[in-house]
């Protein structure tokens, strides 16, 4: 075991496949001798070469495009997108091609590729570098969606999907690669170091695609979120003082829905939580789970909280995500009902 | 908006009713260009992407320094290939009309691009074909009752019904799964030659796009990506003339060659008659030499005419000149290569009409057997529960239970 | 009042906004000389010229960007996707600039334009000409997402969107364009001409955006549902002999949130329907919205009937088609509880 | 994967330590390379493309065709503007560094691209610059204290606190909005372009982007739709050798001129010495009359060199030489127009001096009126409920709750 941060973890798990499997290549925009612009791919050009770690041209549609030649030649590409917000010009290639392979060939032809991309917001990107749009690819079918909300699940979930068959998009909540955030930016910043979860295996091993966590056991509330927005959920339930049931998704598609009906049925009451924009959010599709298998154990409307549906604005990073506060008046509003 | 407008709008080289006129078409005479070293650098070959390579003159001899002197009974495999696909296309076109099949493209007019192809390549090399590339299949042997039965979306579709017809593949072939979304396969064929690179193997990729595709992105993603690694990979541009009911000018062809493009992205550029069959052959083959002996990627232009409909969907009278392809100056490929076949003194009409009869029968064989593995309205169909398989390797819980819906209300 | 059908009632938008408006223009993949693959823009070129009426290349990003640069530039484009399969390589210049201009450039700058593209299946079109890829657009916030079900709306909502000086997707249930279609393939087709709303005023109206239509009023069950699922819907609950409320949203950007909730108020029960595939479908948002505002109210879990979670198959499109048969299941459900 | 690769990968000139070789660089000497009319056709001077049009040579002289004879006041004009453009970036860098802003781009050794450039536009015509283009917004007579303020996301903040800093537009100087997506603003001054010419109007639109750029779709979509239409447009392609870490050769600058990507697509295109101010207005007028006069969109690549970092959130010292930029073989725009000046009798080192202080206190001056306007961090505020505006023309409902929530939360 080592003290990592998200960016340490997500490197060992590259590391880590890089020398295990010989069919492992990343590829991305600055990822080679720079070792990438968050630095997730540090050092790794220098130990594995130029022609396992490969910088590319601009150009996020032939990234997504060439990775899947090179997944139908049986390699096992890991292709960085610099920013989840860049990821549109990539999108044909992913939902009319990445995704369909396998269905339109009848099994025949398939890429194993996965897609890492750096999303959300919180430091000071402005309305291009702070997105969150996992809502989309969760509707695209054929594609698994993960995003980790600490370093261990996040090494563990990268090497899962590395060694996944099928396609994968990858989100990494870039606002927590330096340390868990309870969403108070005027707080000292926390590092990785002070929490259980920054501690990683140094070896290969797996977390699970498509099981949830319950970060918290409780029996007062159910909050159903992922990335980002764990720690603000934890921090807000602890601040009302409710005995939350909390759960990190993980993995958005496919979706644990056992665990969350588990939950919901124990608990009664539900708050969903992410920062991507709130309609037709990944909120959406959660809260209509929830009420389609949970509705008769519901004692209150469940609730979503989300980020407003707006552009990321620069100047108003702090109105516009969704802390504790936001959260705190959801809990509020389902815990009210008696 | 009192003023004119002075935006500049292509024109076609014939609407309904008018004379086409191909003279934009620049042709050099058979034996003109000269052939470069394979080893040679792209940016000392522009003048390949200008001129048009044949070798096939109107005398149907084959002339000058791109003459790959195919043995006759390559060529006489090549015609049979060729009439073929002419013979299969016809026949489905018929089969679409009567309201056995949903749809189907034919390919009339092209056939060479795809046989003579196909032909220089190896069978190790991955091909990444268009919609309007039945020769591939053809030529790497796929029997015809195959191709049918994914027309007809049967028990025995290699699709499993999943996909619209033509959409063909077959993995002990090489070939790839076709798209209906254009141009998607250029740069994934990009990719699959880097990987040969990367494992240090020789196989090459090959790939087509219509005229009217390179507007697409996957273009220029497909030569930026080839041009920066050197992959090994053929990138062709099928310059039929057409889209649907756009000519090439919509796609920029008026202003410059379409293998003009790829000279200006570095990647070696040939523009070459696509109708005839050796010249066809012989620029695939230095292609593929550099490809093999890490020279880089290179672009073809096939220069030819989509004698046939856009596809069953289409109704070309609409929008341009009947019996247009009577003017096309590059004639027909079959045509051109019997002619030089004859000429060779290795063919004969005589044998030309056995060997269609022999098609024929082969093409309605292949349709008896195929419609006993099913049609789209009657006989044996396949398991509707198929629809929920493949999407992922294993079936998440949603498509488990929706399966189980769907076997519910089927009952 | 003419009869038309629904490619009649746009090829009319069009040509009404054209012979009003100088500054409009419609461009297109063949959409020019030929009038467009399904003819809706049939004669146009010949009536307003080829400066008015533009092919293009095959290049949605293009068309889309370009359209965005006419719309700056004082023109008001209308720009056809030929197929909404084949947005995708458009959704860059869609998301990040035409959904943005106005935002981010404090409303210096904005694009008028309106994207046509036909959607949805039932013409044996395969997977990659069936989809219904509306639920992305409306997580993209800054457009406007239309879908009409009837000529008389789709003419009035096209004068709408393209007067609207917001973007504006605008989606056309394809299989409706010749007559409305209640989800059984076996029976005759019908045309438009035995419809109400096969009845369309020649000259200008609009449909106003925003607001949905209560095609049928009643108090069993509210069904909310737009495009071709309506037909559907009305056919099911007839079957049914329940009297239910049948609401198409006809815009789905703005959502027309009261008009819903007045309706399942009213009736407690709610189905939501549409053709594209489930997971975060926009039935998952439709369902958010119901469930947080009416959730008193509700007397059984709200059901959605939706296609299912894969492509559109070829051979299988009226086992994958959400038909009479799902609809009435749900509706079923949803009664059952008392 | 036991044999070996044979991807090709590029190397750049020079990693850490290394000393920079920038042999690759094709240089014409100053006056040798003809000018054409402005009437040609695209395909006859592909020369244009692989040649670099330089005015000024290494004696400060303007020599040749290319001259564009500009009056002494004109140069001392833009000798001040890009004097101008440097000062403030220089500062602004400063200003971020001490964590009063968030975020900045400089143009250091790129400012005669955009002010030369300008200066040879007209007002009337719409730019569609990137992010390193500043020059653009202070030739056209932006105030600096504007600019500072949209740097601030302050209350005088023209984009009203909703993007990063540089992201500024104008529309009283037909300057458009900038995205932080590379490169969607080039085929966007296609469309505005294309509407001009519909309009019957006489304003051009011009855009640039950088080398690495150059590889987005929208370049491809660009050329294809300015071909087509014949666009009046000006594509700048600002080749400064570098994207972040990785230098041109990985968007393909390896094998071929970015310029060259113009001519294959019938696009007129010319290569420019990028810090040779009389040439890059040259080469803009020339391109401009093009348009103008209906002959068509020119692409102008403009070799230069970025001798900052990519932006503030960038270490170039981690994947380039230091000090790499003193190799460049084409110098400072600023030193070199300074020096022609002065060599024309029309400036000294002490105007020169005297400039400089004036510009610094320009600079400064505005930075104190600017910060009253709101800082990041002190001073007033924009009010958030701003955020909710703008997304639409009129706020739909759940926008409006929305901001009542969030007026709750604040209260
Ligand atoms: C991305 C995308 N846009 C539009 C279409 C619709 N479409 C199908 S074929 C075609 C014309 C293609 O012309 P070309 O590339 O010249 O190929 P050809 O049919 O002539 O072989 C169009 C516009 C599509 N399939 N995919
Ligand atoms: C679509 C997209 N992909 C990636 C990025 C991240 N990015 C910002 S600037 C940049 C490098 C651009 O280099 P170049 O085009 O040469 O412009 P320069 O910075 O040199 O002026 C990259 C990769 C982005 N902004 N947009
Ligand atoms: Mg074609
Ligand atoms: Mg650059």
């Amino acid at each position: 075991m080592a003290h990592m941060n998200m960016i340490q973890a997500l490197n060992s798990a590259m590391d880590v496949m890089l020398a295990r499997d010989p069919a492992v290549v990343l590829m991305g925009e600055d990822i080679g001798y720079f070792g990438g612009v968050f630095r997730a791919t540090e050092g790794l050009q220098r130990k594995y070469g130029e022609h396992r770690v490969l910088d590319t041209p601009i150009a996020e549609g032939g990234i997504v495009a060439t990775a899947i030649g090179m997944g139908v030649n049986g390699l096992r590409p890991v292709a960085e997108i610099q920013f989840a917000d860049y990821i549109y010009p990539g999108i044909d290639q992913i939902a009319s091609e990445l995704a369909r392979l396998r269905f339109r060939s009848a099994g025949d032809f398939f890429a194993p590729v996965t897609i890492r991309t750096p999303c959300g917001g919180g430091i000071r990107g402005g309305q291009t570098h702070s997105q969150s749009p996992e809502s989309i690819f969760t509707h695209i079918c054929g594609i698994k969606v993960v995003m980790p909300s600490n370093p261990y699940d996040a090494k563990g979930l990268l090497i899962a999907s590395i060694e996944d068959d099928d396609p994968v998009v990858f989100f990494e909540p870039k606002r927590l690669y330096n340390g868990p955030f309870d969403g108070d930016p005027n707080k000292p910043a926390v590092p990785w170091t002070s929490h259980p979860k920054g501690q990683v295996t140094e070896g290969y091993y797996t977390v699970p695609l498509g099981k949830a966590e319950i970060v918290r056991a409780g029996s007062d509330v159910t909050i159903i979120t992922y990335g980002t927005m764990v720690f603000v959920a934890v921090a807000a339930a602890a601040a009302l003082g409710l005995d939350a049931e909390i759960i990190d998704l993980r993995t958005l598609v496919p979706l644990d829905v056992d665990a969350l009906c588990t939950s919901v049925k124990k608990t009664g009451r539900c708050v969903i939580a992410h920062e991507a924009t709130r309609f037709s959010g990944f909120g959406a599709e959660i809260l209509a789970v929830v009420q389609e298998e949970c509705f008769w154990d519901l004692e209150a409307p469940i609730q979503r909280v989300a980020g407003w549906d707006t552009p990321y604005p620069h100047a108003f990073e702090w109105e516009y995500f969704p802390g504790q506060a936001r959260v705190s008046e959801a809990l509020k509003t389902v815990m009210e009902v008696t | 908006m009192n003023k004119r407008s002075r935006l500049h709008l292509p024109a076609p080289p014939a609407r309904p009713g008018e004379r086409p006129d191909f003279s934009y078409v620049q042709i050099s005479p058979a034996g003109a260009v000269a052939r470069p070293e394979i080893s040679v650098r792209a940016r000392d070959i522009d003048y390949l992407a200008h001129e048009l390579v044949r070798v096939l003159g109107d005398d149907a001899e084959a002339v000058g320094p791109w003459n790959p002197h195919l043995d006759p009974s390559d060529l006489q495999m090549g015609l049979r290939h060729m009439l073929l696909v002419r013979i299969f296309d016809e026949r489905m076109q018929r089969t679409q009309r009567a309201g056995k099949i949903s749809f189907y493209i034919r390919s009339l007019g092209e056939e060479a691009v795809s046989v003579a192809q196909c032909m220089a390549l190896l069978p190790g090399d991955m091909l990444f074909p268009s919609y309007r590339n039945q020769g591939l299949h053809i030529t790497r042997g796929m029997p015809i009752v195959d191709l049918m039965c994914q027309l007809l979306s049967n028990t025995r579709d290699m699709c499993k019904g999943r996909q619209l017809p033509v959409m063909y593949h077959s993995k002990a072939n090489n070939i790839f799964t076709i798209s209906g979304n254009l141009a998607t396969q250029f740069p994934q064929a990009v990719g699959w030659a880097m990987a040969a690179a990367i494992k240090g193997e020789d196989h090459l990729a090959a790939s087509w796009l219509g005229d009217g595709s390179t507007a697409a992105a996957d273009f220029h993603h497909a030569l930026t990506f080839a041009a920066v690694y050197q992959a090994p990979v053929i990138l062709n541009v099928v310059n039929n003339q057409w889209a649907i009911s756009t000519f090439q000018g919509y796609a920029g062809g008026e202003q410059r060659s379409f293998a003009a493009r790829g000279s200006g992205y570095g990647v070696a550029s040939i523009r070459v008659d696509g109708n005839d069959f050796l010249a066809v052959h012989a620029v695939t083959q230095w292609a593929a030499a550099r490809a093999r002996t890490g020279a880089g990627p290179t672009l073809i232009e096939l220069v030819t005419y989509r004698v046939a409909g856009h596809s069953t969907s289409d109704d070309p009278s609409r929008y341009r000149a009947k019996d247009d392809h009577k003017f096309w100056p590059l004639g027909d490929p079959i045509q051109r290569l019997k002619a030089h076949l004859i000429r060779l003194g290795e063919w004969s009409e005589d044998r030309h009409e056995t060997l269609i009869a022999e098609l024929d029968a082969l093409v309605a064989k292949s349709w008896q057997e195929a419609v006993t593995y099913g049609t789209l309205n009657e006989g044996p169909r396949l398991n509707a529960d198929l629809m929920f398989e493949d999407v992922f390797k294993e079936m998440p819980q949603n498509l488990l239970r929706q399966r189980a819906a769907m076997r519910l209300q089927r009952t």
